[in-house]
């Protein structure tokens, strides 16, 4: 009830001049702010966090980048977990809705299909190469995923990819891969070492660019349909006739 | 070390406006733009934690890390939640404070 | 692990099993159901009177299960707990006969059967609980599964009555439970021992613990009836005979006035509450309750509430006696009438059933020359009232009789004023119906009259008050044999050392 | 140790990836998880609590799991009612896609029920066992996003605008908590909760990292004044993902707002902030259960109820002041499997009677008790568990609560928990005695009987919560065995 009452008066001072208990949270807030303010500012500056831990055990980790090796191999377990929250994400969208399907073909004209054709390719390279210099420099399957689901979006915009029609099963196996290949080659080093993700030290590298590899393209789809928001048309046991299946959206 | 502050307060500046705006503005949009700033802000503190002035040596990687996984988790979550509301706005042409409303009443059957 | 212990939970079970048994029968399985109640039945008395010779002849039956420390369920088998408990699983017997005979052909048999059982099996977890844990476990147990018995019929007004019940008695439950942490938190462990915990905690919280001893006896005294708590019991009219009989008799009130006793003998103990010298209270309190509900019941022209009121005023008579208890006679009195009172009163509700059931009659004044109609029914109920008024050679004149005699020793005139004055009016409120009934002129059909066969009624219907009525007379005029509930009262009060 | 955490990971990838069988694989993970819980509660009676380092990289660096007592009881918690919710969803769905219209759309509810709610156990486990303070927010994160799409599953506009609220609720919950751990982090340099125990030096940093924390998790668990988005999202979802939110879901953000108050931060807390919790959670008490009695559905009755226990569970607070550990675990132990089983057992209940009748308005629930014996019973099981009443895991608690109140003297509190476990009797019985009313004109809708599936789970769980508190003595001895304060107290063992 008073969250109602709230969002009615939020709702009529739409524009308006801010009414008295949005200027109380202004000044909430404002001295929830000067206190955290001055408590960093206080901070001491002394703690040097886990830097010389990671540099203690950087050549174990089979990589010269710091970030990438804290991210796939000290703290794989995050990023196993993270990858799922995408895929999560995806699911999640894919439970709200079918794709909204626009009926005719985009107007593309030729100077947008040439930058495409031009971009799309350049964008894979991009890609590529940022995933294969995660190891040494910045860079990693995040951001050549970034890349990927960029490209995606591209396509999907341009409609010379279309979501909806792309059978249901493939897609489904492009954006599971990299997490399965991932709790796969974590649970292969549990048998090998007896620690999951605990890679043995020689073929540490190579699993991780492997890892990456699968990742950042899992990662590109998961983006790419995360953008198309919605599930393909035949993702689900035997979906018969799509106008039943279409008729969901009126309700009683 | 005023760099490092600098783009704390920043951050924080950044939160707390997020926040603000979350709070006064009930359009859907506008709540998943200010909780992404608000997490630019969290996300900006962290990356000034990583930088440790010289006698410390250079940069802590761990919030590096932490900072990407992050982002990648506040890139799905705002996804999701834009589809949702996309979803609110579809599924019901009412008013929001009728949906408001409505929220509070359990699912009616549906034959 | 040897046969002293398994024989408690065995007594327990003798009675839940059916009951579980009976809730997954089909609705249409008459003859099962009922061989189902009786073998429980019979069983469940079979193995209590083993219990009672065990504890004539000095076992000691004792069963623990400790849940976390601090709180564990004692089963304990006393002379006290075999009193209740033999009453409660004799008349349990009769009980179901009668309902057998009552519930013919109505609906949802299996719930009322299957909840009869549980309460039964409650009941006598309340007469075999050792500590005063276990007794709020079965006591709030009791309140749960005679609310469906009491709500039985499924109106609208049963429902009322039912919710104003459960309002009651789990307010009273709440108090009950603050009052068993906090008692705990002072004296530890509360084991019924029969001594009371050590007098050297009342040098040290002597306020805290006498109210804790008010809290308690409100949180039994909810379903004792005392006054001002009673408003339950005269709605819980609604519910079909056998369930009131039950409550009035076997198992709510019962409970209730059970747990003054274990309170006053056992948890506190005499000593100490003379100590204290909250008793006092107790006394008035009873009292009040026992002109009350006499007065009150003056006043009523529906048989059921008359006699629902009547109950009232009779179950103080236990708290009176309890409340007097540096006095073994009155304490004799007080316990003996926890037996007489529910043999009375359950004979008087069988009666009431059957002239609802037969003729229709719930009035008093629909019940003139009933006794033509229906001479075994009022046969019974006389002796009931009479038994109530006090008349001897029933058992009502054996608790007066003592209750008075202590009240006497005690040099308390105003008992004797008081017994005297209740039975005075008791008289007036059951001698009018006893004469319109045998020897008033029937006026007009009976309001409508339901069965027509060789008996006045249908046989089980017939039995059960009989036998009561037979008891309530013989155990009246054996009082001092060797094998009798004042017998027993003896034994119990012995055992005190009072 | 990672088994409950990789076996339903994997479940649900396949789940997702493969649409034939997903009740079976689903079915199998639930299992399996549950075994393997089992396994682990073993090993901890047998060797004590436990750490494994993810990829044998020791902390501070790596990340650290273990398992103690009452993680491992959470855990238990977590895998029973899983399967339990596991069969009831797929007798839910079956039912609905059967007798219905428009199945389609319900085996396509069904077709992402599995993956999200595999990944959301997942998730569960991973918060339960984890020690890693970041670790934890990931886990945040995967719960946060697997429960607002389950509760957006019904698809119906209601539910999709609670959800979303859920969702940024629980984002703006996981961001004040991040910034906490940023505040930590720059003051101590550690993630590893372990080492935080030992390093936790009181400073601004780390009281301000603290407060962050505890109001992030404070808005995910719904504690009252926080509360507003919980009864909408919990009442207006499918049956078995109901289930799942009220039983699981605020539990796990508890559980951690609990370990970080009562383990790692103790000597930070303060006894204001103590009776600050324990009077929120008092009025959330309160508050929660006279909202129940003004319901008119059961659903949100049921949902509001919930807001009223998860007070007793902040009530708990101010009363550790007394032997620390020991009492305050125990009641927090015994209240959340308590009201997990009985609260999954109501929505149970709930949801079968919904499928029913088509409606759950409490004051046409007339005469359900003919045509559904069993869920009424299950209900009135669970219902005395709610309400305190001997001998159910609730009545543990709040013995235990009432008790600790006394000893220190604290009988307000104790004033409060009897009210609290009145009114909740008031709210429980309202329904009860609809389900007892014979109607005159006796026509139940004509619908199709509902499957055992359906049934069957409901009492189990309600019988759960009764006997809980029978066997009170094996949870105590699990916590004991994790947790040293319980060993010094009962050196000889527990009963």
């Amino acid at each position: 009830m008073k969250t109602e009452k709230k969002s009615i008066r939020r709702i009529r001072n739409r524009g308006k001049r801010l009414d008295a208990w949005q200027l109380l949270l202004l000044f909430l807030l404002l001295c929830l702010t000067t206190v955290l303010g001055t408590i960093i500012w206080t901070m001491p500056e002394n703690t040097s966090g886990l830097t010389d831990a990671v540099a203690r055990l950087q050549e174990q980790s089979g990589v010269e980048s710091p970030v990438t090796a804290v991210l796939l191999n000290f703290r794989g377990y995050d990023t196993l977990l993270e990858v799922m929250v995408l895929l999560l994400a995806v699911i999640g969208a894919w439970s709200l809705a079918k794709a909204p399907f626009s009926g005719q073909a985009a107007d593309t004209g030729p100077v947008q299909m040439g930058v495409v054709r031009l971009l799309v390719p350049l964008m894979f390279l991009v890609a590529a190469y940022l995933v294969w210099q995660g190891s040494h420099l910045a860079g990693g399957a995040f951001q050549g995923g970034a890349i990927l689901g960029a490209a995606g979006v591209l396509l999907l915009v341009t409609e010379l990819l279309f979501l909806p029609a792309i059978p249901a099963l493939p897609l489904r196996i492009g954006l599971v891969f990299g997490p399965l290949l991932f709790v796969v080659i974590a649970l292969f080093c549990l048998c090998l070492t007896g620690h999951l993700l605990g890679y043995p030290e020689q073929a540490a590298g190579g699993l991780i660019l492997l890892i990456e590899t699968a990742c950042a393209i899992s990662i590109g789809l998961t983006l790419a349909s995360l953008f198309a928001g919605g599930h393909p048309e035949d993702d689900h046991p035997q979906s018969v006739n799509p106008t039943e299946h279409s008729d969901k959206e009126e309700w009683p | 070390m005023i760099t490092t502050l600098l783009y704390s307060m920043t951050g924080l500046l950044l939160f707390a406006m997020g926040l603000f705006t979350l709070f006064i503005h009930s359009h859907p949009l506008r709540k998943i733009l200010a909780v992404n700033v608000m997490s630019t802000g969290v996300f900006l503190i962290m990356v000034a934690t990583a930088y440790k002035p010289m006698p410390l040596g250079n940069i802590d990687p761990v919030p590096h890390a932490m900072v990407l996984t992050g982002i990648v988790v506040s890139v799905s979550v705002t996804a999701l939640a834009l589809l949702l509301a996309c979803r609110v706005q579809e599924t019901s042409n009412l008013d929001l404070l009728e949906r408001k409303k409505q929220a509070r009443i359990p699912e009616e059957s549906r034959r | 692990m040897n046969w002293e212990q398994w024989l408690l939970p065995a007594i327990l079970l003798s009675s839940f099993i059916p009951g579980i048994i009976i809730f997954a029968l089909p609705e249409e399985r008459h003859r099962l159901r009922t061989v189902l109640n009786l073998c429980g039945s019979i069983l469940k008395i079979v193995l209590i009177l083993v219990m009672d010779t065990g504890i004539y002849f000095g076992y000691n039956f004792e069963i623990r299960l400790s849940l976390i420390p601090g709180v564990e369920l004692l089963l304990n088998g006393d002379p006290l707990s075999a009193l209740f408990a033999t009453l409660s699983s004799v008349l349990w017997l009769l009980t179901t006969v009668y309902a057998i005979g009552y519930l013919e052909g109505s609906p949802n048999r299996s719930h009322f059967f299957g909840y009869f059982s549980l309460c039964v099996t409650v009941t006598i977890g309340i007469a075999l609980a050792g500590n005063l844990i276990t007794f709020l476990l079965f006591y709030e147990l009791l309140t749960l599964t005679t609310y469906p018995l009491i709500i039985h019929r499924g109106t609208e007004k049963s429902l009322r009555a039912g919710r104003n019940y459960l309002i009651y008695a789990f307010s009273g439950g709440a108090v009950f439970l603050f009052a068993v942490v906090a008692l705990q938190t002072i004296i530890g462990p509360t084991d019924f021992t029969g001594a009371g915990f050590s007098p050297s905690f009342i040098d040290t919280h002597a306020t805290a613990l006498a109210l804790i001893f008010i809290l308690l006896i409100i949180g039994v005294g909810v379903k004792a009836a005392l006054v001002p708590l009673h408003g339950w019991l005269p709605q819980a009219m609604v519910a079909p005979a056998p369930v009131s009989a039950l409550l009035h008799a076997v198992a709510v009130v019962k409970a209730g006035a059970f747990g003054i006793i274990r309170i006053v003998l056992d948890v506190y103990g005499p000593q100490n509450l003379l100590l204290l010298g909250v008793l006092p209270l107790l006394a008035a309190v009873a009292s009040i309750t026992i002109l009350y509900g006499s007065i009150r019941a003056l006043q009523q022209d529906d048989l059921k509430r008359r006699l629902a009121f009547s109950t009232i005023s009779q179950v103080s008579y236990i708290a009176l006696g309890i409340s007097l208890v540096d006095q073994p006679l009155a304490v004799i009195g007080g316990l003996v009438h926890l037996v007489h009172q529910g043999l009375m009163k359950i004979t008087l509700f069988f009666c009431a059933g059957n002239l609802a059931e037969t003729l229709g009659i719930h009035r008093i004044s629909e019940m003139d020359g009933v006794a033509r109609r229906m001479p075994f029914t009022m046969a019974a109920f006389s002796v009931g009232a009479l038994g109530m008024i006090g008349i001897p050679p029933t058992v009502g004149f054996v608790s007066k009789w003592y209750l008075g005699l202590g009240g006497l020793a005690a040099g308390n005139w105003w008992v004797v004023l008081i017994l005297a004055v209740s039975s005075l009016l008791n008289a007036c409120y059951f001698l009018p119906i006893l004469i319109r009934a045998w020897f008033g002129k029937q006026q007009g059909p009976w309001p409508d009259e339901l069965y027509s066969g060789r008996f006045e009624t249908r046989f089980m219907l017939l039995i059960p008050p009989l036998v009561t009525a037979f008891i309530v007379i013989a155990a009246g005029a054996v009082a001092n044999a060797q094998i009798s509930p004042l017998a027993w009262v003896r034994f119990i009060v012995r055992k005190y050392g009072l | 140790m990672i088994s409950p955490i990789i076996l339903p990971l994997i479940a649900g990838l396949l789940c997702f990836l493969l649409n034939r069988r997903t009740f079976a694989i689903a079915l199998a993970a639930a299992v399996a998880n549950l075994l393997a819980v089992c396994f682990l509660t073993y090993q901890l009676l047998l060797f004590g609590p436990m750490r494994c380092h993810m990829g044998g990289w020791q902390p501070p660096l790596g990340i650290t799991l273990r398992s103690d007592g009452p993680a491992v009881l959470m855990l238990l918690m977590t895998a029973v009612t899983g399967l339990a919710i596991t069969v009831y969803a797929r007798g839910y769905f079956s039912h609905r896609i059967l007798n219905l219209r428009q199945a389609t759309q319900h085996q396509e509810q069904q077709r992402y029920f599995w993956p999200l709610w595999m990944l959301l156990l997942a998730g569960l486990n991973g918060l339960f066992l984890s020690n890693d303070i970041f670790n934890l927010y990931v886990t945040l994160e995967i719960i946060a996003i697997a429960a607002a799409s389950l509760a957006a599953l019904s698809g119906k506009p209601a539910s999709q605008l609670a959800s979303f609220r859920y969702l940024l609720v629980s984002l703006l919950g996981s961001l004040t908590y991040l910034l906490g751990v940023v505040f930590l982090y720059r003051s101590c340099g550690i993630l590893d909760l372990d080492i935080l125990q030992h390093h936790v030096a009181n400073g601004p940093g780390i009281r301000a990292a603290l407060a962050l924390m505890s109001i992030g998790l404070l808005l995910k668990t719904a504690l009252v004044p926080l509360h507003f988005w919980l009864p909408p999202t919990h009442a207006n979802a499918l049956a078995p993902v109901s289930v799942i939110l009220s039983g699981l879901v605020v539990k796990g953000s508890f559980y951690l707002l609990f370990r970080l108050w009562f383990e790692i931060f103790t000597q930070l807390i303060t006894p204001s902030a103590l009776n600050f919790m324990g009077t929120l959670g008092a009025v959330a008490i309160l508050w929660g259960a006279v909202q129940a009695m003004r319901q008119h559905r059961l659903k949100l009755m049921v949902a509001y109820s919930t807001v009223s226990q998860l007070g007793y569970l902040f009530i708990a607070f101010p009363l550790s002041r007394i032997d620390e550990s020991i009492q305050v675990w125990s009641i927090v132990i015994f209240m959340a499997l308590g009201h997990a089983c009985a609260k999954s057992a109501l929505f149970m209940v709930a949801g079968a009677v919904f499928l029913h009748l088509g409606h759950d308005r409490i004051k046409d629930l007339n005469g359900v008790r003919a045509s559904l014996p069993i869920p009424v019973f299950a209900y009135g099981i669970a219902g005395v568990s709610l309400m305190g009443l001997p001998p159910s895991a609730g009545f543990i608690g709040k013995w235990l609560l009432l008790t600790s109140s006394l000893t220190s003297s604290q009988w307000w509190w104790a004033l409060v928990i009897i009210t609290g476990s009145l009114l909740a009797m008031i709210y429980v019985f309202r329904v009860m005695s609809r389900f007892f009313v014979i109607p005159e004109d006796y026509s139940v809708t004509t619908s199709a009987p509902l499957s055992p599936l359906l049934e069957w789970p409901a009492l189990i769980m309600a019988l759960i919560s009764l006997f809980l508190g029978l066997a009170a003595s094996w949870p105590m001895k699990i916590l004991a065995t994790g947790n040293t304060a319980l060993t010094q107290v009962f050196p000889g063992g527990l009963p």
